[in-house]
């Protein structure tokens, strides 16, 4: 049992802390999230230079081959500093979707050295959460993939150059089988890309596949597996990132507590105030200790995995959700406004909270699998 | 919300869905079930319509203007209102400076501003809170200095909500420095183009634009624009404490719409074949809402009884204020969770689209988070009842 | 809209407040409830002698033909003294199954002169609150009725000499039609009655019927509807009960703050168990606001009465329960203590919330109703 | 609770699982996962039988007749017990007084009472409380008068648990009276058959006899009794602090058998001919409090981890006992709601028959809560918290 970072992952955090004060200061954001409409692409880049984009990816795909302990000392960071780019779309379940699988190469290399943003459109909107709901055809037409449905919600798809998408080759929505993963390229999709932009900054998508040609990524049918994987391995960076800002923002309205003063004195001295951020405080402690125990549970048979992450995201949306909406209310109506950093916090962890299956669909996959 | 009525509050009751059977565009229903504010244009159209069927202030008594009606026919208005998704008229005239003018203001004043109010030929904002002094108005600093006829005006509001829309501003200043500090401070009507006004939009989480610093800078209005007394602005204020169990009351009729906005979301989303409506456990988290809302209709009808029998409500008004916030906030996260993961496409880019429900939802989620902390934070109305209702 | 008592409730009201204090005061209830096992009787005949066991008779039964509110205002005083007599089974629930129907008057008339106690067995283990839900079943045999099933848990039926018991002489359990009531003598059960003490006082049974003779009471088959309405009659004073009690226990937790001290200063200067206390308040204004609004409803429609009890029965046991924890929580060790009356007050609590329909099948009633 | 194990402590498992195979009597099952204390007579039998076996002091060095276990052994032990519907152990003298004894004792104390504890020929109960200081322990009143070789006690404890079976009380009282509340206090160990000692039991509203008050009415005891230096026993209640975090964990670890007899009841239960466990709303409900245990769990192994690293763990420790708390009330009402109105039933009479889970479940939530009350209450562990972690 090891649950706290080595010294490798301690510099990796510190790097991620220092890159976030230097180039996502609080201070700045409404500009940064104002500016930007295409994925902070600047910002990506940098975050390449540092090694960081390839972190996730296995050796053997070309990668630093980091562990999922490495990743959650990263995304702690993001969540901490609040970094708007879609690292964990693009650097961990995209990977985790085609590493080592035929016809992934180009775009995994193209990730790593931060040139390209990728998104997956593995759930569909009448699925719930559940990556087995695929009503998106993929039929071989001369020899091509040519893929139709609708993939309401591709978290980060708004700038994704390229799409990892689930499709079926047989059977029904919610079979186990006839599942493959296919590459689609964003200028194939034309004009079937409806960007949106969510209050967190980050940049979403609805893919509209009608007979889009797509390249298989390995034999199509067998693909369900992989993608439950996938998913749960980046839910556990997610997990890291909400960790990280709420811990953020607990620091900032604990600061904010000692400092601000009312009716002749610091609101830190109101006992009621005092125990809520002791409320806050727990929370933040339930979601350090449920994230290692979902991250180290990744490598498990799939039943412990799929329990421990979903327990996980249930915990972590709950207490992250709680923690970030207490900031804003200690800190009273500075906390609602753009200006300061934890209206912000609060806008991600409701983005977090509903990303990649919400809670009542992790909730009874953990009845299920307590059964 | 569910009433038994006489013969008269029947009949009442149908003229009012007569009125509200029209002129209330669908444009309006996803906004006004999420308990957004409709925009400044929208609010006024629909003001002067209640104006043109003497029904602009619903709550004030018949010399004033008012429709002089009992608190069951307020609540028939509010919640026929609420049915047709037609939205709570905007406040701050109406209920926050409205009342005081009449119940302390002077003739002139009176017969100018009262009108004016109800025809919806002024909107206006408020300036109380400074940015040191929010729970704590008491220790307001702006100053309001004798000069002549004038008083000049100089300091620091913060949120002055709609004051880029408002055409009059009512504000507290000190008029002198007092032992205590509730005293010395005057209240004091000003037009929003007086010169040295200058205001700065604060954005908020919500990204929907309801308020403002307010700069005044040596800033002159004549000393008729006084309500009152010198130095006594802190006690009027008072006579708002019994309306603000009116404003709680109206809150919560119109929070009943959020539950249409709801069921039909989940009726809607369909998940693996079934509608979300029909899930035992969606059906449930929603069954727990309407019955946390039905207590707290079932509370403002108390309110409502008390008011019938001009008896005093102690701190339940500070109850229901509470209870509203906490359940506003709830019901529109339930909301949100009904929409699912699109919920996350707040803002369409390049020409997509949009359910109309999405972005309304979402925004009055974030927009709820504030009712916890204005007019009172949860926090204050817990200290105010332990201090009236429990001796504490 | 009426919501306050008029002069004869207020009268009432204060009637059994005398009397609550004479008879049941916190002091002795150690005593008290320790010496009685046959339902209190000496109690009962006081009561009786006050006229309260006739109040909710009808007056064409030969009662009072107190309103509901009448009975609320008793009922109140009832949990607020913790009055642990059978009335709401004996005085409410059974007269109203039983009022106005032949077979009842002398049961109704021992009722209301209070020499009798009378229970109800009309929910059965496996329908969850649900009163369609009989197994038990009624046969004519030589032109009487016997009776066969179990009544798993019957509310103060510990101390019953008469039972007034639902049983099917048609179609299945769930099935709306084919049910009837039968009254079945003390005498008639033999060892069929199994006796139990709950944590509050009051004293249930479960009964096994084995071809038991049962005089029927009305033509059988069509007694749904009246069970439906008696049970949403007893929750109604079981509610304005339960507001009693909260009340009381709220008042005692508000002058503990005012009188214990710890670290040198009255324990009510801590601001957290300020607003401790004033979410009891609010807790209590909750309950007495839903117990109104159901109580009214008791002549509505009968979806529009059900919908309000339902809401009253899930939101007042939770209200209940939550205020009476807290009341123990607030008054540290001595709150777990037999002696003071505050752990009385959270066992009657959780045995109110699971009288006559849990939470569970109370919000399924409201979703049913909302729909 | 789930662990990833290496070979060494796979083995280790295995061994322990092998002696929890047997010895553990039916009847002892749902008493034990409703976190209810068995008799003293089961809990020294259970005592005798792992001292037997050379467990009889887990969290012990070995020099003090210990296991020397490591976190993760301790861990392992508590898990196969939790398993096996065993017990923990009687924590009074084995982690409140045993680890002072063997920190501060004299060689003479350790060696009389340390075995004695291991093989349960003594049972000890704690002499802390007072009726005016609960919280505020330092507000103790009871003296210890100096005559001659012996000190005469004098006072008044309260929640003296388990006083009526006791052998020894380990007991706090005023040596003499200093400015700082906290100093002049010592401790000190008594035989309960000294004369002077009188308890009168406390009854609870669990029904269950554990606790007392103890009167001390001129009660001579040897000053060989006392444990460390006159006047310093409030600091040697500072070697528990560290312990405490042990404490907690194997509390956290022994809920886990809570779930079995909340899924035992659920799948028994038949509500329309469907299972409890199968319903939705009462399978979210019973997921969302799997959830919290797993955290709370998880937060267990990171105090585990701190323990093998020598690290402190800061208020960590609190945060395991509020949270513990929390999550045992709320697994004793589900599992009180999954056995339905039948729970009302908790005392047979006239020989009367009841599921063995009835009484046991029912008494575990009236039980389950003094344990926010006992140990510091959970408002005292906000306000440590607040104080040691936050600074406020």
């Amino acid at each position: 049992m090891e649950l706290t970072f080595n010294s490798e992952q301690i510099m990796l955090a510190d790097s991620v802390g220092r890159y976030g004060l230097d180039k996502w200061p609080a201070i700045n954001r409404h500009k940064l999230l104002a500016g930007e409409q295409d994925g902070f692409r600047e910002r990506w880049r940098e975050m390449a230079e540092l090694g960081w984009t390839l972190l996730p990816i296995a050796e053997d795909d070309g990668g630093l081959g980091g562990s999922a302990v490495d990743v959650m000392a990263l995304a702690e960071g993001l969540g901490r500093h609040l970094i708007a780019v879609p690292y964990v779309t693009s650097c961990v379940l995209v990977p985790a979707l085609i590493g080592g699988v035929p016809g992934g190469e180009d775009l995994l290399g193209a990730l790593g050295e931060g040139k390209a943003f990728a998104a997956a459109g593995v759930l569909e909107a009448e699925g719930g959460g559940d990556p087995a709901w695929v009503t998106t055809r993929a039929e071989k037409v001369g020899g091509a993939w040519q893929l139709t449905g609708i993939k309401e919600h591709v978290e980060d798809g708004g700038c994704a150059d390229a799409f990892v998408v689930s499709a079926r080759v047989e059977g029904e929505a919610g079979d186990a089988e006839g599942i493959g993963l296919f590459l689609v390229d964003r200028a194939a999709l034309g004009d079937g890309v409806a960007r949106f932009r969510a209050v967190d900054g980050h940049l979403h998508a609805r893919l509209t596949l009608q007979g889009t040609p797509a390249l298989a990524l390995g034999e199509p049918g067998q693909a369900l597996p992989r993608i439950v994987a996938a998913l749960d391995r980046a839910i556990c960076a997610h997990l890291a990132e909400a960790t990280g800002s709420m811990e953020a923002a607990t620091a900032a309205t604990v600061e904010y507590l000692k400092t601000r003063e009312q009716f002749g004195q610091r609101i830190g001295s109101f006992q009621a105030l005092q125990h809520r951020a002791v409320d806050m405080t727990v929370a933040c402690e339930e979601a350090r200790a449920i994230t290692w125990h979902a991250t180290l549970s990744l490598d498990a048979a799939p039943g412990s995995r799929q329990r421990a992450v979903s327990a996980g995201k249930v915990r972590v949306g709950q207490s992250g959700v709680y923690v970030a909406q207490q900031a804003v209310q200690l800190h009273g109506g500075v906390g609602f406004c753009e200006e300061l950093i934890v209206s912000h916090h609060l806008r991600r962890q409701m983005m977090l909270d509903m990303a990649m299956g919400g809670q009542g669909h992790h909730l009874s996959r953990v009845a299920q699998l307590s059964v | 919300m569910e009433l038994s009525l006489d013969a008269k509050d029947t009949a009442f009751r149908d003229e009012v869905r007569e009125f509200f059977s029209t002129g209330v565009p669908d444009s309006w229903r996803d906004r006004v079930r999420a308990g957004l504010r409709l925009s400044p244009d929208e609010l006024t159209g629909y003001q002067q319509r209640l104006a043109a069927r003497g029904w602009g202030a619903p709550t004030w008594p018949v010399e004033y203007g008012g429709t002089g009606w009992t608190p069951t026919q307020l609540c028939v208005f509010w919640s026929e209102a609420a049915r047709a998704d037609a939205p709570h008229q905007f406040h701050q005239g109406l209920e926050l400076i409205g009342p005081i003018i009449f119940s302390y203001g002077s003739p002139e004043q009176k017969d100018y501003y009262l009108p004016r109010i109800i025809q919806a030929q002024d909107w206006w904002c408020q300036g109380y809170s400074e940015p040191g002094a929010g729970s704590d108005l008491a220790s307001l600093r702006a100053r309001a200095d004798r000069d002549g006829d004038d008083y000049v005006l100089n300091g620091q509001k913060t949120w002055t909500s709609y004051a880029h829309v408002a055409s009059q501003v009512f504000l507290l200043a000190r008029t002198s420095h007092e032992a205590r500090r509730q005293q010395g401070i005057s209240l004091i009507l000003a037009p929003m183009d007086t010169p040295g006004f200058r205001i700065n939009p604060i954005a908020t989480m919500d990204e929907k634009y309801h308020t403002n610093e307010l700069f005044m800078d040596n800033a002159r209005v004549p000393v008729a624009n006084r309500v009152g007394d010198e130095g006594r602005g802190w006690e009027y204020g008072k006579v708002l404490l019994d309306r603000e169990r009116m404003v709680a009351a109206a809150n919560v009729i119109f929070l009943g719409q959020i539950v249409r906005g709801i069921t039909d979301a989940a009726r809607r989303r369909k998940i693996r074949g079934r509608a979300l409506a029909d899930d035992p456990g969606f059906a449930a988290k929603l069954a727990q809402f309407t019955v946390e809302l039905t207590t707290l209709q079932a509370m403002v009808l108390r309110l409502l009884d008390d008011m019938t029998r001009g008896a005093d409500s102690g701190p339940r008004g500070s109850m229901v204020k509470l209870r509203w916030s906490q359940l506003y906030q709830a019901g529109t996260a339930l909301w949100v969770e009904a929409l699912g993961p699109e919920a996350a496409q707040f803002a369409a880019l390049d020409g997509a689209t949009l359910p109309a429900d999405m972005p309304a939802a979402l925004q009055g989620a974030l927009y709820a988070r504030v009712t916890s902390i204005y007019g009172g934070s949860s926090e204050i109305q817990h200290n105010i009842i332990a201090r009236r209702a429990l001796g504490l």
